[in-house]
């Protein structure tokens, strides 16, 4: 179903706690979702916020969540059978293509919308996933495709960032005279975001990444959640090269709660890095 | 194109303040989306955080919110004053305070950072300290208004709520006190909606303003006894969502029409849309837009 | 069953003043659909037949009314009265008057035909003389309570209008006077709609009250506010149409919850389905209705 | 269509005077509607008063109106192009039955709600009309069906009650050993239907009778137009025998404007006689 007025109130079915971090919470309940869009969810008492969905099965759907401030560390601390009320889904989703060269960029929590999304692309894409230590590689065997995976500490997988390999990668296919990359998704930290753009730009390659504001109604009135002349919550999350190549905020500028603007690294300090 | 306090809009219609206005690049988006005048939201004296989530719900025939004024504070956005300095577009910058003086405060500040028109929000529902005093009360809206008047080089529009007993008096007031239009109505109520599951209000600060197609009864009342109370054009808003709806603002005695709620059930097009759909009307009924001002206090027509 | 005031209800639903209830019959057969305490079309001083047409318009997500509180007058309603004395199922007296000596002269008599309740209107936002003075001022309510209370000897309900700046306020007015209990709320707004062809407002009184669906939240606001201020039991009136919506005014405090315009949209067969609703939703959440009541305004249960 | 909301304003199309008294106004409007229902018709600055429907295609309608007060008045007034609104069409119609032996009895104006139902009814239906004197005869030739009229001054046809000549055709039937009436039909003064009531009652005749009251919304909510128990409105304003006995108002009692009582003759002084 589609939840766009008052909240539905649901319970949570299943908890699988991934780590110290992530936690995903189940719900047995069927939402009309494209990979991509994400829902507000109200905890009556405490507030309610954006989460993108990170399993959507017809009768069931999940939301992954980073442990780290007032709402997120109620949100993991909740148990089966709890009520919590959501809206949406809203925004606008990933567009998946048929190519099989795609190329699917995923930092920390960031793995979370693009789940469902890998799940539906081509087998053959190439798959990047970075993360602080192997701890918080969030769904290690949740596909069978090969990940190319990059830690900050090195505790799995290549030491560095992922637009390393993913440059790596493109050089490659270029000498090799493989077919380059048709479309790079990516979501995580806006700055890794913003560095996967800016490759892709310079190898012509048209990528999509999934933005992040303070969100209020999450249907495009309130004005929260803009991003230079975009409205997040219904233009976005996700957007396109076209787009991000006329949105000088995109990793400069966020609003507080308050409207306060401030440079995306002292608004985002708080996310998926 | 539609004259206004002596400056030309693209259009007759304006952006309500709190929707989208959050920065610059969004406002001169919705103008060029067919928007005439846009308006930004509310600026307070001091950095203010709002209420907390939910704060905006779609009650499917209209809305209600509680943001709670959230601000940077009127000195805390010189990135934003210097974006907008350099604007194409004609700018209603609104301000709101608790005091006279801190209204008078923002107002001075804000009226050097050059906008076209400044809207005093005199008529906020949704904040238990702010606004609220003025725009029920003939006195405080006549001190408040004349107040800021006093400090800004800019014409002064006074943003009214329909909690009013007599809206037409509280016009009145703020005509005589130097306002040179009325803009109405703020969001109605206040109201509430308990979700029964959760067994609590839905909205964290649990009473909201009421916004959208449901008010717009009362809007058009409002609108009405305004027209009748004073000669100072008025800006027509809530609920509006079409063409004929803005017909009816123009009938009740509105020189433009303002939107809010309308970009959430048609999305930013609805200004072209609305455009379109008024332009339409007139054209099938040979009227033009001044014509119908006020024709519903007219009795002419009748058979 | 449900007990209010110390008579025993069939059912906690009642019919709102001015449906329907225009004469005996129709109030037997709201009553036999499942109506707890049906309450007549308000009385007044003297015969007045109402505005003219159009009167009643619906507008989908409620309706707009403009009668004009028409009355054959309380001395000129013997048949009814007579009617009225055989009845089987308790009645609730609806009375205005335009002065308190008239809501004396009115309330006495009729508290003589020996209702099981008397709701005071002073609340009528419909007609320009009538009713809304009390309404909106803690003085006039006081005054009009405290007088009529003191001529009946019947239970005393006050119904209440949305239009009061602090209903809470008038509540507690109405109660220290002397009220048994509150009614709220009366019709919300005015409001206006204009016909954009005619160019004229579509009510002949050109103003009107709106009710129904689109001011439930404001119904449900307004009871909240009261339940805080006041100790004696509340009738929930406003925009409620289903089991849900009737759980939700016990929840925000009411202890009866009103219907009319519902019977619009679902019939005289509102009742039974509502109460059907009700008893659904209390079964399958394990509740009984005495232990929702106010809810909204408890926190045990809150994560 | 149907307009149960706001007026829709439309214009007249065509206007036919078929005597001092009766006016039929034409609309190029389509309305869903059923034989016996009624719209409520408003002129914008005088009022709004409820008329049956008297003709009836898929893009046409027409209301027949007698001139007797102000709105009456004001009506029969007005010109082709002149805007009125309208809302409904509201109310239960007629039942319509397919048997042959069927009687339907029209007094004064009471011809309009059944003309479009004597088109919908089998032709072998025994019809009688009657008015005050021959030029009150509405629609004189409008369908090819035998007519049994009686006038009071006997200008034309039977002079006397139609009562007189329903009566006579039921004896007939009776003696002749011909099947009796499945249902009677009948519109006009409420002391007419009341007597066509009576009759059809010792006859154990089943039959159908269109109410009038003071109406206000139309759609059984302000409580105006009620009968008895029943809501003219809504539950009618055609009744039949079943109902109409548990209606002691039925002919009796009538509310004003202001809601007051009164007999029925002094309420219904004003219509089709
Ligand atoms: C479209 C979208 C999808 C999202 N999907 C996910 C997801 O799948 N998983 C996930 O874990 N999160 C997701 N988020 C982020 C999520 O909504 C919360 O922001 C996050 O969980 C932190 O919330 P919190 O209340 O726990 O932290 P908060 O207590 O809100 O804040 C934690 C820290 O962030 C800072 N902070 C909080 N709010 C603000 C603010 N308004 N402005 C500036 N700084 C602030 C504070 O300084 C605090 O130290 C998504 C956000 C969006 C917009
Ligand atoms: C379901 C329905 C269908 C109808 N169909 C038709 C139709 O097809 N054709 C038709 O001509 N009429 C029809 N009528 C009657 C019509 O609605 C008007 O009542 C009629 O035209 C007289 O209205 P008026 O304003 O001209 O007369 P008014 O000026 O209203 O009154 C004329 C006389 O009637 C008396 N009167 C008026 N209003 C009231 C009142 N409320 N209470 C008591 N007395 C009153 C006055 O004393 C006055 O002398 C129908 C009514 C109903 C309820
Ligand atoms: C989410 C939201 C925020 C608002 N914030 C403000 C505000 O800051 N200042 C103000 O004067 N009005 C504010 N309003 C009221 C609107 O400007 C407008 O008066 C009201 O919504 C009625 O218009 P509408 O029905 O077209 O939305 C807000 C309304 C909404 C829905
Ligand atoms: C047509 C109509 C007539 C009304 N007449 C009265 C009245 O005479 N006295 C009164 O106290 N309230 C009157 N009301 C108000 C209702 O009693 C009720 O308070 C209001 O309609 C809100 O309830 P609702 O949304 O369930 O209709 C009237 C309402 C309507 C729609
Ligand atoms: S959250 Fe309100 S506009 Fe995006
Ligand atoms: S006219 Fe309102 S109930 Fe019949």
């Amino acid at each position: 179903m589609i939840a766009q007025h008052t909240p539905v109130m649901i319970k949570v079915a299943e908890k699988t706690v991934h780590n110290a971090a992530y936690t995903t919470l189940f719900f047995d309940f069927a939402v009309d979702y494209h990979p991509g869009q994400f829902i507000m969810v109200w905890i009556p008492g405490v507030d309610e916020k954006p989460y993108s969905l990170s399993f959507h099965s017809p009768t069931r759907f999940g939301i992954t969540i980073e442990a780290k401030g007032i709402f997120s560390r109620r949100a993991v601390g909740l148990s089966t059978g709890d009520l919590v009320g959501i809206r949406g889904p809203f925004g606008n989703g990933f567009d998946i293509i048929s190519s099989p060269h795609t190329a699917v960029v995923a930092g920390g929590c960031g793995m979370a919308p693009l789940a469902p999304l890998v799940a539906r692309l081509h087998p053959e894409l190439f798959f990047i996933q970075g993360a602080r230590t192997r701890e918080f590689i969030l769904f290690p065997d949740r596909f069978d495709v090969t990940r190319h995976i990059t830690t900050d500490d090195g505790s799995l997988g290549y030491k560095g960032l992922v637009t390393d390999l993913l440059a790596a990668e493109i050089r490659r296919r270029n000498q090799e005279k493989i077919p380059g990359f048709d479309r790079v998704y990516a979501c995580g930290p806006e700055m890794m975001m913003h560095a996967v753009f800016t490759l892709c730009e310079t190898h012509g390659i048209d990528c999509r990444v999934s933005l992040e504001r303070y969100m209020r109604c999450g249907f495009g009135v309130c004005g929260a959640c803009v991003c230079s002349d975009r409205v997040v919550c219904k233009d976005g999350p996700v957007f396109a090269s076209e787009q991000l190549r006329k949105m000088p905020d995109f990793n400069r500028t966020a609003l507080l709660k308050s409207g306060r603007a401030v440079p995306v690294t002292e608004y985002a300090s708080w996310r998926c890095q | 194109m539609a004259d206004f306090l002596g400056k030309q809009l693209t259009t007759p219609l304006v952006l309500a303040s709190g929707i989208l206005g959050n920065n610059a690049d969004i406002l001169a988006r919705v103008h060029a989306a067919g928007c005439g005048l846009v308006t930004m939201k509310s600026i307070g004296p001091a950095p203010r955080d709002g209420h907390n989530n939910p704060t905006v719900i779609d009650l499917g025939c209209g809305m209600i919110n509680a943001v709670g004024l959230p601000t940077p504070g009127y000195d805390h956005m010189d990135a934003e004053w210097q974006a907008l300095a350099g604007r194409t577009f004609p700018l209603n910058a609104s301000i709101y305070g608790g005091s006279v003086a801190e209204f008078v405060q923002v107002a001075q500040f804000v009226s050097d950072q050059g906008p076209d028109f400044m809207e005093i929000n005199i008529s906020c529902p949704n904040s238990e300290h702010h606004g609220m005093l003025f725009g029920v009360d003939e006195n405080a809206a006549f001190a408040v208004t004349n107040a800021v008047k006093k400090v800004i080089s800019v014409p002064l529009i006074a943003k009214l709520t329909p909690a009013a007993p007599d809206i037409g008096k509280i016009a009145k007031a703020c005509e005589d006190a130097g306002a040179d239009a009325i803009c109405a109505i703020n969001t109605a109520g206040p109201g509430m909606i308990i979700d029964i599951e959760a067994q609590m209000p839905v909205l964290a600060f649990k009473k909201g303003g009421l916004s959208g197609p449901m008010i717009k009864p009362v809007a058009v009342r409002c609108v009405y006894d305004i027209y009748r109370a004073v000669s100072i054009p008025i800006i027509g808003l809530g609920g509006v969502t079409t063409g004929e709806d803005a017909v009816e603002m123009f009938m009740a005695g509105a020189t433009l029409v303002g939107m809010g709620s309308a970009v959430r059930y048609r999305g930013i097009g609805v200004f072209d849309q609305v455009n379109r759909e008024l332009a339409d009307w007139l054209n099938s009924h040979h009227f033009t837009r001044d014509a119908i001002i006020g024709a519903a206090h007219d009795r002419r027509h009748i058979p």
